[in-house]
């Protein structure tokens, strides 16, 4: 076929184009012919598929995630330095530092190819993060799989464990935390989420602007190749069903060498202050940064296609415009720079190749050996794409989930000491509350040689670098069982977890990142659980004066007509002023006290106990009290290091798991009381909790008297056991055996 | 027929990009070993068997190399009897 | 001041946490680069952890052909301390500093963990610090650190530096995490002892005495 | 002589323990392949030249295995010319 250049387009107006095929409805197609008064090139037309699909233009979920700039607390204005809307948001952290962070999906292709596909996931939040201009310092990742024993999960879990490995690790970033969820909805749809954080000084901020006419645009980093080419648009916008070949997108191969020295070369770029603009090529690749940078900038761009180095010499220009090959960057650089950009490139073996200029014509230009193929505004590609307002309705099966709780009448509960000792000793074990070791020992927690806390704390906690004990604290969570009770609360409670995490190693939460992951769009009760999540997040960021800072959508997380559970994950940022003030969650010193903060209430809706020992999910999540959750959060902080020696929050599993992991982390034992219902005080899903282990009890019971929170002094710590007065005994190395066996056993 | 072994080969497949490959294709030049224009990296597997080596025999080993050793999302195999 | 410098290759990791050690112990920290055939008159030298070039032929194998490690080679013969951590002790190996290879762990899969280990042998440059059989704990975290070569040569020669404590965590011959070369000037170890120098960030600080050791054998000599 | 590619396999030495054949070996029968009595894994590097491929080039990619692709310690090589 001959070239469709912009003059051939004109000049055949009534060529059929197969914008069905890729994604585009009628009405879509019809407005680009609109905004660009003739019909699209062939090229044009792939780049607006990709750009307008809902991976790249949020067009679902975007009149819903206003709400987080709408509702974005008073404290926003203090501390974020750059909002949402760019690659990731910038926090002001103190002493001339600031912090960027996000978290982001790569559930599908994870699941197409678990190694390659978790790999990439971390390549691509790593150099989103890389992109502000901060030094990635480290990554976590949430992580969701079907049932523990499901052949598909034995098939995912290993090989994206070591894909996130095998990245991480040899980018140099510490892994500093995370999740492994296990649940029947996520059979067939595992959620791979990536978080990454870098720090940066406040001055070295750099932003994805192509301005400057005259200004030369430079790709650096790896060749490009036919990867994922219309993956954006078929891969992550589209239920992929499993034996549909044609459909099966390329799977791309990460090269964290390419990307650990891109990263070395950009931060030696901005360093020397020379590049004007900078964008990483994610999804939609140079379509995506090249529209990008011209259209927040006003400008205009002219690039020559052919100048792109390919890995394999037959491609197209519309397969160039749109290829995800991993590690590359798009830089903006001064015509008296270039030379120098270049140098530093090939002092650190970074292909780098000038690929077109800036222009002021408001136009997004390519050629293809001179012949124009490209002729748009950038912003119709970035900004203008459709906006759905998507038709919602309450899952009919809600009234009949919520009004079936796992009630005493319900179910029967342990009661007696040995019964209750058994499901200490069951909870330990469970696939979702048993010990991590068997992940987290595949990553390297200590590189760089900031990690201040890391598995199996609360909270990563990482020193910002090694002149100062200013330190950022991050913590993940979500919970899809609670969220699908009541997505409003579940969306709540996952804010509420991780601002508590953060807190509890005696960090000060300041901002959020979240990355949704829901089913279809097109389903009217997804999209209603969708809204109500958005805006329980919203709402409770506003109230808890922890603003949104970023995050990322990932919709079609379903198989058949069947969703996951909704599923927020919701990352919150701390700032710890000094790390050596950071709270563990057990301490092996014997004859502290051992207090709970915090209120329990018979609550069970969505619980562990209901998963793990009924299979059951139903009632309604614990209560929501972002009050109690700031209070909490506050005596955690400021007693952190002095009178607070130890601390764990309280979650899945409650009061008990709490005890075990701290005493397993400290290898000492813990001997407590319990008052009321043993049962519920021992697995009750109460939010804002946490046990607390302290020396000086009258400095933290004065505290929590004047903030208001509810404390009780449980017990001692000692011993070789856990302990429960008059129920049961249960020796550390029982525990341990039974905690730690479970993910080897599963998975070798 | 003893004294035989299959070998398997697996290779990525041509449009995937090959980073172990290409750290090869870079590092030989600077070694002063010139006109090479590309390497690709993969694997090779040799399998010995405790019987005779027949048509049977070659097919359980193709569906070996589809279910474990290759992974067929990003990598093509071959199977072939070699001398030892 | 004595000057140890540190090898940055491409992909190298734990560059930054080598020179933070040598800085730590009192000594002046001087980064070397790869691509530069030149020692800036150090003292001694630290081949530090990582992945050069991705370790993706084999670890270290691409790495030992930098225009840097002709001068290594020539300084680790003639005697200048020269301590290969993880992808340094692969470097070693690769250049036949040190003899023996490492390669994938037996396990197959990537290991971190705080390890105990054994120091043998307290003669060496980078381990006089040391008391015989001290039992320390540093970090290891590698997945090409199965050490393979003639074990039982190296115990009776003296040559194993240091062996792990309990679990083998990679399946070395012999328990071996560390091992030196006749003269003892150059030292190749798996574990990380740059990560064991500050109890903020490591599990110990027993790892400080492979930089005092060097510290006190050059102040001394 | 071009459509030609120089093939070198790399393999561990007998006697070097061989982890990740020993994994294949052992996961095989559980998957139902039965008779095999072991796997050796190693790699297998394709080299494409830009010009014809005489004796000199594959003394030169005989010596490119010996000094970059295998380490002569725990390895062997073998290099040989294959049709595309
Ligand atoms: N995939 C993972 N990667 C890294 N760390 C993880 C991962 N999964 C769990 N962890 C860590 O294990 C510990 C226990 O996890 P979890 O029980 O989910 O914590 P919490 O209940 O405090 O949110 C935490 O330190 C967490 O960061
Ligand atoms: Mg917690």
């Amino acid at each position: 076929m001959s070239l469709d250049t912009v003059d051939h387009a004109r000049a055949t107006p009534d060529d059929e184009q197969p914008f069905a095929e890729l994604g585009l409805k009628d009405d879509e197609y019809a407005s680009i012919r609109g905004i660009l008064g003739r019909r699209p090139t062939q090229t044009e037309l792939a780049m607006y598929s990709i750009m307008w699909s809902e991976h790249c233009s949020y067009k679902s979920s975007k009149v819903h995630l206003r709400q987080f700039g709408e509702k974005a607390p008073p404290q926003a204005a203090d501390v974020l330095l750059v909002g949402m809307g760019e690659n990731a948001g910038v926090v002001d952290v103190g002493d001339g530092y600031a912090v960027t962070f996000k978290v982001e999906s790569h559930n599908h292709p994870s699941f197409v190819e678990p190694y390659q596909g978790a790999a990439t996931g971390i390549g691509g939040i790593v150099r989103d993060i890389l992109t502000m201009g901060a030094r990635p310092v480290a990554v976590m990742d949430p992580l969701r799989f079907g049932a523990a024993d499901a052949p598909d999960t034995k098939r995912v879990l290993p090989g994206v464990i070591a894909g996130i490995g095998g990245y991480g690790n040899c980018l140099g970033l510490p892994n500093i935390g995370g999740e492994v969820v296990f649940d029947p909805s996520y059979n067939g749809n595992p959620l791979i989420n990536a978080l990454c954080v870098g720090v940066m000084p406040r001055e070295r901020i750099q932003l994805a602007r192509a301005t400057g006419e005259g200004n030369v645009v430079v790709l650096l980093g790896a060749r490009t190749g036919r990867d994922g080419i219309g993956g954006v648009s078929v891969l992550a916008s589209a239920t992929f069903e499993e034996g549909d070949e044609s459909r099966r997108p390329s799977v791309q191969v990460g090269d964290p060498f390419t990307e650990k020295v891109l990263i070395e070369c950009c931060l030696e770029l901005y360093d020397r202050s020379l590049v004007v603009g900078i964008q990483d090529l994610g999804g939609a690749g140079l379509t995506c940064a090249t529209s990008e940078t011209a259209a927040h900038a006003g400008s205009g761009m002219r690039v020559d296609i052919e100048k792109v180095p390919l890995r394999e010499a037959s491609m197209e220009p519309h397969e160039i415009l749109a290829s995800e090959s991993q590690e590359r960057m798009l830089a903006i650089v001064a015509p008296t720079d270039v030379d120098d950009v270049l140098a530093i490139c090939e002092r650190w073996g970074v292909l780098a190749t000038a690929i077109g200029v800036v222009t002021s014509t408001g136009r997004l230009e390519a050629r293809w050996h001179g012949e124009v193929v490209v002729d748009v505004p950038p912003a119709s590609l970035a900004d203008d794409g459709p906006v759905y307002e998507r038709p919602m309705a309450r899952p009919a099966d809600l009234d009949a989930l919520q009004s079936d709780p796992p009630s005493e009448l319900r179910f029967t509960r342990p009661s007696s000491g040995d019964e209750l000792r058994a499901t200490v000793l069951q909870m330990a074990a469970s696939p979702n509350l048993c010990s991590r070791a068997w992940v987290t020992q595949q990553y390297d927690r200590y590189v760089l040689g900031n990690t201040v806390l890391a598995m199996p704390h609360d909270a990563g906690v990482v020193r910002l670098d090694d002149s100062t004990y200013r330190g950022l604290a991050i913590a993940t969570d979500g919970n899809g069982r609670y969220t699908r009770l009541d997505p409003y609360a579940g969306a709540q409670l996952a804010v509420c977890e991780a601002y508590r995490n953060v807190a509890t190693t005696g960090a000060r939460p300041v901002a959020v990142t979240d990355c949704l992951n829901f089913g279809s769009p097109e389903d009217p009760e997804v999209m209603w659980q969708f809204a109500e999540a958005t805006r329980g997040l919203a709402d409770a960021c506003l109230e808890l004066g922890v603003p949104v800072t970023g995050g990322n959508v990932s919709f079609y997380n379903q198989t058949g007509a069947t969703a996951i559970n909704p599923t927020p994950v919701v990352g919150v940022l701390g700032v710890i002023d000094d790390v050596r003030r950071r709270v563990p969650i057990g301490v092996p010193e014997s004859g502290l006290g051992v207090y709970l903060l915090g209120t329990t209430r018979d609550e069970f809706g969505g619980s562990e106990w209901a998963h793990e020992v009924h299979g059951h999910l139903g009632g309604l999540p614990p209560q929501v009290d972002l009050a109690a959750e700031k209070r909490l959060g506050a005596i955690l902080t400021s007693l952190a290091g002095d009178v607070i020696l130890a601390a764990h929050d309280l979650s899945d599993g409650g009061l008990a798991q709490s005890l075990v992991e701290s005493a397993l982390h400290a290898n000492s034992g813990i001997s407590v009381h319990v008052e009321g219902d043993p049962f519920v005080e021992l697995f009750a899903e109460s939010a804002a909790r946490a046990v607390v282990l302290a020396s000086d009890e009258d400095a933290l019971l004065n505290a929590c008297a004047a903030l208001g929170v509810p404390v009780r002094r449980l017990g001692v710590t000692g011993g070789d056991a856990v302990t429960v007065d008059g129920l049961f005994s249960i020796p550390l190395d029982e525990l341990r055996a039974a905690h730690e066996g479970t993910l080897p056993q599963l998975f070798g | 027929m003893s004294g035989k072994r299959v070998v398997v080969d697996v290779m990525l497949k041509p449009e995937i990009a090959d980073p172990q490959g290409q750290a090869v294709a870079d590092a030989l030049p600077r070694l002063g070993f010139s006109g090479i224009t590309g390497v690709r990296q993969g694997k090779r597997f040799e399998i010995v068997l405790d019987g005779p080596v027949d048509d049977a025999v070659l097919d359980m080993v193709r569906k070996a190399a589809e279910t474990l050793l290759a992974n067929p999302v990003i990598e093509d195999f071959t199977v072939r009897l070699e001398e030892d | 001041m004595v000057r140890v410098g540190v090898v940055t290759f491409p992909g190298s990791l734990d560059d930054r946490d080598a020179l933070r050690a040598v800085r730590i112990v009192g000594a002046e920290p001087v980064a070397l680069w790869h691509g530069d055939a030149e020692l800036h008159d150090v003292d001694a030298i630290v081949l530090p952890g990582g992945f050069s070039y991705g370790d993706y032929l084999r670890c270290g194998a691409i790495a030992r052909f930098s225009p840097v490690m002709g001068e290594v080679i020539a300084a680790a013969k003639s005697g200048m301390p020269v301590l290969g951590i993880c992808n340094g002790f692969q470097i070693l190996c690769e250049s036949h500093l040190l003899p023996g290879a490492l390669t994938r762990n037996g396990g197959l899969r990537f290991t971190c963990v705080d390890q105990g280990l054994r120091i043998l042998d307290t003669s060496t440059a980078w381990t006089s610090a040391y008391s015989t059989n001290q039992e320390v704990v540093i970090p290891v975290k590698n997945g090409e650190g199965q050490y393979v070569g003639d074990a039982q040569r190296l115990y009776a020669d003296g040559h194993v530096v240091a062996s792990y404590l309990g679990r083998n965590p990679n399946g070395s011959v012999g328990d071996i995490a560390g091992i030196r070369n006749a003269k003892g000037n150059v030292v190749g170890l798996m574990p990380h002892p740059e990560h064991a120098v500050d109890a903020l960030t490591g599990p110990s600080t027993d790892g400080l005495g492979f930089f005092t050791s060097v510290l006190s054998s050059l102040v001394g000599a």
